[in-house]
């Protein structure tokens, strides 16, 4: 590029004169701020290292503590598999007891409809929830009854499961674990 | 992530961490790279073994030779010595079999002598000869992990 | 940031210390310390040639069905070693168990335990979930089995004692064992030594109804040491031997059975005296001074049985008594009728004079010396003898109906008629000396009168009894079970314990009335509420329903005492 | 290249240029172009926009939980892939395969620890995360796409975590499967053959084993991974994690 006087008052063009004949491309990052437009400015930091080490720091901390119960705490290995002897009580994974105790109730309500009621209430949830506001805060007071809703069903379901790995016994009879 | 380069010299104290806290994960990267390595080698393994035990020398007639096939090799007693020749050819893997001459491969006609000496063929070299030792119990133990040479008899007392 | 670093060095520092932590342990195991050990102490008594090298030694067995892997030698390297004489285990010679070799059979082959496992308590089963734990003694015999077929080898003493006690305490008669006997009482045993632990057997031949409360298996009181013997024969009962075998000749060997075609012996009280002692019958029933303590008192049988009874009651004994637990033996018609026939010469009985002693000899075997319907024998009867301090039963059951009972028996039941052993006084001054010895209380109140129609006037249909089913599995089948067996769950709960209502024997006798008042009213001093809230008409049901179950049909309608 | 990174590839000497056609950027970035650079020239990092606002790296904000469950998932993935190497899905096979981890492998169990606490732990931490955004608001517009994926997402973990119940062949796993798939059966209509295919038989045994090994280990990681992918980019082109709007 050759160096000559700039006029700042020249017309772009002329500051940058184009040679004819040859192709630009604008190829290049230019280290400047950027400016935020159409809302109020919000501080930004480069995700190199702001985010990335955190994300180094979550990695470790679950690595460790992983590996923390694992060292001290060993997988469950039962008896080898035996079509002839069910333990009584047989237990699905510990995520689908609630499933299992919803079971007990009712086979067709417990085990497909209210699941399935459920998982299509939770797909629909952002298109039922149109009015804007409250994103990305804990408990904003403008979605107080959608929160509510939610959390009602969550424990339902927790303590549903709750009962199903703690509470039931032999022929799935309601007992006192301790 | 936060890999250093012994080149940048730390300077202050946040060098210093960094550099700290990348030595230990990259220590702990390549021990765990290690614990693998040890994991995927196995201690046990559910083929033949290479240590084996062949019976008491009773088991073998004075001036036979018994090939077991499973073990890939022979046992052969003269008198009190007692030897175990591996019948695996050198050339390529194939087993060998007991010929009026030594032993002859069926594969590319590789030919050995009585004492697995090379005679013809692409074989590169000599059967090998593998230690006998007597267990505690008067049997015959194999290891095919040591390798002796030829006419490495083992004297049994009977 | 900095406190990012500071967390982040951390936990760069916690994965180093778990990883180390890791890898520390894994080099601790046992078995790298015993076989350091065993060098040591063989170069110290003077091993010669060279030494084994430390690592996992594995016995990988075809030879004995399955493929086994046994690594026991791991730890037990000296099993072989002739210098470890006076070791201690595990570095420990193993006793002389030519012709079997280690190599050949490994170890778990005869005691069990996981032979996979390195570590100590895994390896013996110690670990509550595996199938088969260490054994030990005398139980290691029952691994003979698996591959010597009986008669077992003459070293295995416990084992063959255990088969013989399993024919002398007849368990023959109510299990099955491919090849051994087929009793259809009990649970099959074939192959029960794959299905339970040793201490499992144990506990069970001992206590038969520490886990399941009203399995008929009576409580044998067998002394320890047989309880061991039959328990190794148990454990050794795995199914067919893993050994190779022509399939024809193992499915042949498998059905036949010890008594397939039991020999035809002479009609003759000799005959008969030799099959009773050759059957085990004594080690249930009394005779003389032998006393198997869990069945009547055969001493006088025939006072009280006919020739006809006893032979059609050995051919099937719940014919007479449903839910019997005496066994069905398999013996052929003529030895049924000798055994008859030597039973019912046993008649020598006089009665004594006092009821007091009269009571000792007929009446304490089931229903307790105190009258606490305790006798040795009542846990073994079905259903279970009358407790004769039940105040409120008796003062309510009519006179007439207790010195019938003594005089006819109550069909149906264990109960035998003493007709030809008392008369109708003596019947009656036994039962006041019952009253007054352990009722405490004379008979206070005449039985309340009440109003019982004769007749069922509720025809017997099949939709009469569909109500009542209807009407039963809501009321009724708690105590009485869902079959009507009298199993219901509230029953090992209740003493007297409910009625089965499908004895047909019994209920043919029983009218209508008495089922309708017994329903009606309850029956007083036994579990048995009023059910007046049901309408007439279901109590009626009910009463089909009962005909139906107990196969009585109509037939006994009308009948009456 | 920015024009300092060729005088730098000039400068150095065969194995500099190597280095330097890897990375493109110097070990530790100085200015900010560089650390724009570092992540936007790199792989792994490509799936972070170059700057992230301040607000959302708030720990208190997302508590982590998404990333949670990502590593636990990467743990699983290199846990599971050492624990295959070992494994046989066959029903004879496979209880004695637990043996040997237990017994004779080495690390074997602490793998298996693992692989199995991380498997429970990921069925929690999705939960966890899900109810973060939704309590947090984070699945409104314009994220609903990313809301109905991350269901997904915890519906494959569910299953994941599911079909891993099995392998060890043991009466906890072989009766748990029973149950679970016997719960499926109640289906209307189609629920005996969903049964029967997830089966591959009337009841578990053999083909079951095969199948959700193949399930395991192949088909649900592939397409967990691919939906996380998606998840993740979607996140950026939704505008980065959710913050309160700054128009109020």
């Amino acid at each position: 590029m050759n160096a000559r006087p700039q006029n700042a008052e020249a017309p772009a063009h002329e500051r940058f004169p184009l040679k004819p004949g040859k192709t630009y491309g604008l190829m290049c990052v230019v280290p400047t701020r950027t400016e935020n437009t159409g809302s109020a400015a919000e501080k930004q930091v480069q995700s190199w290292p702001a985010a990335l080490s955190r994300e180094l720091l979550l990695f470790l901390v679950t690595v460790v503590a992983l590996g923390l119960v694992s060292y001290f705490f060993n997988a469950p290995l039962e008896e080898p598999a035996s079509a002839l002897h069910p333990p009584n009580p047989a237990k699905a994974p510990w995520y689908f007891l609630g499933l299992q105790e919803m079971v007990s109730y009712s086979a067709f309500w417990g085990g497909i409809g209210i699941p399935g009621i459920l998982v299509g209430l939770a797909m629909a949830a952002p298109y039922l929830e149109r009015k804007r506001g409250g994103e990305g805060v804990w408990f904003h007071h403008s979605r107080s009854g959608a929160n509510w809703t939610f959390l009602t069903l969550m424990t339902t379901l927790g303590i549903l499961t709750l009962i199903g790995t703690l509470f039931r016994g032999e022929n799935w009879a309601l007992i006192v674990p301790w | 992530m936060s890999d250093h380069d012994s080149k940048a010299a730390p300077k202050g104290r946040r060098e210093f961490l960094t550099l700290l806290s990348g030595s230990a994960l990259t220590v702990a990267g390549l021990a765990t790279a290690g614990a693998s390595l040890v994991y995927l080698r196995p201690r046990v393994t559910y083929g033949p073994p290479s240590r084996l035990s062949v019976g008491k020398p009773e088991l073998y007639g004075s001036g036979s030779q018994v090939a077991l096939p499973e073990a890939k090799m022979v046992i052969r007693r003269q008198g009190n010595k007692v030897a175990a020749i591996s019948t695996v050819c050198t050339h390529l893997g194939c087993t060998v079999n007991p010929s009026e001459t030594g032993f002859d491969c069926p594969c590319h006609g590789s030919t050995y002598d009585e004492r697995g000496e090379v005679t013809g063929g692409p074989a590169p070299k000599a059967l090998a000869w593998y230690r006998c030792t007597l267990a505690p119990n008067g049997e015959i133990v194999v290891d095919k992990h040591q390798v002796v040479a030829a006419d490495t008899f083992l004297e049994i007392q009977s | 940031m900095k406190k990012i670093g500071i967390a982040t060095l951390v936990a760069a520092v916690l994965v180093l210390g778990l990883l180390g932590a890791t890898v520390a342990r894994s080099g601790t195991e046992d078995w790298r310390g015993w076989q350091t050990r065993y060098l040591e102490q063989w170069k110290a008594k003077g091993g010669t040639g060279a030494p084994p090298p430390v690592e996992v030694k594995q016995d990988r067995l075809l030879g004995f069905g399955e493929e086994r892997i046994d690594r026991c030698r791991s730890c037990h390297v000296a099993v072989d070693d002739p210098l470890f004489k006076d070791g201690k285990e595990p570095l420990r010679t193993h006793v002389s168990i030519a012709p079997h070799s280690f190599g050949e059979m490994g170890c778990s082959i005869c005691h069990e335990g996981d032979g996979r496992a390195l570590d100590a308590d895994l390896a013996h089963g110690k670990d509550h979930f595996w199938p088969e734990p260490l054994l030990q003694g005398a139980f290691i015999e029952s691994a003979c089995a698996r591959c010597h077929v009986a008669p077992y080898p003459a070293e295995a003493k416990h084992l063959r004692r255990g088969r013989e006690l399993f024919e002398k305490y007849a368990c023959v008669g109510c299990h099955t064992v491919q090849g051994l006997s087929r009793g259809n009482i009990g649970i099959e045993l074939t192959d029960i030594g794959n299905k339970r632990k040793h201490d499992f057997l144990l506990q069970k031949v001992e206590k038969p109804r520490f886990n399941v409360p009203l399995t008929l298996m009576p409580p044998f009181h067998i002394p320890e040491a047989d309880r061991i013997d039959l328990v190794v024969f148990l454990k050794s009962l795995r199914g067919p031997t893993p050994i190779a075998e022509d399939p024809m000749e193992r499915r042949a060997r498998l059905k036949r059975f010890k008594n397939e075609s039991p020999a035809e012996v002479e009609v003759s009280v000799e005959a008969g005296k030799k099959a009773f002692e050759a059957r085990g019958c004594i080690s249930c029933h009394k005779l003389g001074t032998a006393d198997g303590k869990l069945a009547p008192d055969l001493g006088y049988l025939g006072l009280v049985r006919s020739a006809d009874w006893v032979e059609a009651h050995l051919a099937d004994p719940r014919q007479h008594v449903p839910g019997s637990s005496m066994p069905t033996f398999f013996t052929s018609r003529s030895e049924r009728k000798a055994l008859a026939t030597y039973l019912t010469s046993l008649n020598g009985l006089t009665a004594p004079a006092a009821p007091a002693e009269q009571y000792a000899q007929l009446c304490a075997r089931c229903h307790g010396e105190k009258g606490g319907g305790d006798g040795p024998v009542a846990e073994t009867l079905v259903p279970r003898p009358r407790i004769f301090t039940n105040a409120k039963f008796f003062n309510w059951l009519p006179e007439e109906r207790a010195y019938k009972a003594i005089r006819e028996g109550v069909p149906g039941t264990a109960m035998p008629p003493f007709g030809k052993i008392l008369d109708e006084k003596q019947a009656q001054a036994l039962f006041g000396w019952v009253r007054t010895n352990f009722l405490g209380e004379q008979r206070t109140q005449p039985p309340v009168p009440r109003k019982v129609p004769e007749k069922n006037p509720v025809a017997y249909s099949a939709e009469s009894v569909k109500r009542g089913k209807a009407a039963f599995l809501e009321r009724c089948y708690g105590c009485h079970g869902r079959i009507g067996d009298g199993k219901g769950p509230n029953a090992p709960d209740m003493l007297p314990r409910p009625r089965n209502l499908t004895t047909k024997l019994f209920f043919k006798d029983v009218p209508d009335s008495r089922l309708f008042e017994s329903i009606t009213y309850g029956v007083v001093g036994t579990g048995m509420p009023p059910w007046d809230m049901l309408s007439e008409d279901q109590r009626w049901d009910l009463v089909n329903y009962v005909r139906f179950l107990s196969t009585t049909g109509p037939a006994a309608t009308g009948r009456g005492q | 290249m920015s024009i300092r990174e060729v005088a730098v590839a000039d400068e150095a000497g065969l194995l500099g240029r190597i280095y330097r056609s890897i990375f493109r950027v110097r070990p530790v970035p100085q200015t900010e172009l560089e650390r724009s650079q570092a992540v936007a020239s790199n792989f792994f990092f490509h799936i972070h926009s170059a700057k992230v606002y301040e607000e959302t790296l708030k720990f208190k904000k997302t508590l982590g939980l998404g990333l949670f469950s990502l590593f636990t998932f990467v743990v699983l993935v290199i846990t599971g892939i050492l624990l295959m190497f070992y494994y046989v899905p066959a029903p004879e096979q496979a209880y004695q395969r637990m043996l040997d981890l237990r017994g004779v492998v080495s690390f074997g169990t602490f793998l298996r620890n693992m692989h199995r606490w991380g498997a429970h732990a990921m069925v929690g931490l999705v939960i966890l995360h899900m109810m973060r955004v939704y309590l947090t608001g984070a699945h409104k517009a314009p994220r609903e796409l990313n809301w109905v994926i991350g269901v997904v997402l915890l519906l494959l973990t569910l299953f994941l975590s599911f079909t891993g119940y099995l392998l060890p062949w043991d009466q906890l796993a072989y009766w748990a499967i029973m149950v679970g798939t016997s719960i499926a059966s109640y289906a209307p209509v189609v629920g005996d053959q969903i049964r029967f295919f997830l089966l591959g038989d009337d009841d578990v045994g053999r083909e079951a084993l095969l199948r959700f090994y193949v399930l395991h280990v192949v088909v649900l990681p592939a397409v967990l991974s691919a939906l996380i992918g998606l998840h993740f980019w979607r996140i950026r082109k939704d505008g980065g994690l959710a913050r309160p709007s700054t128009d109020e």
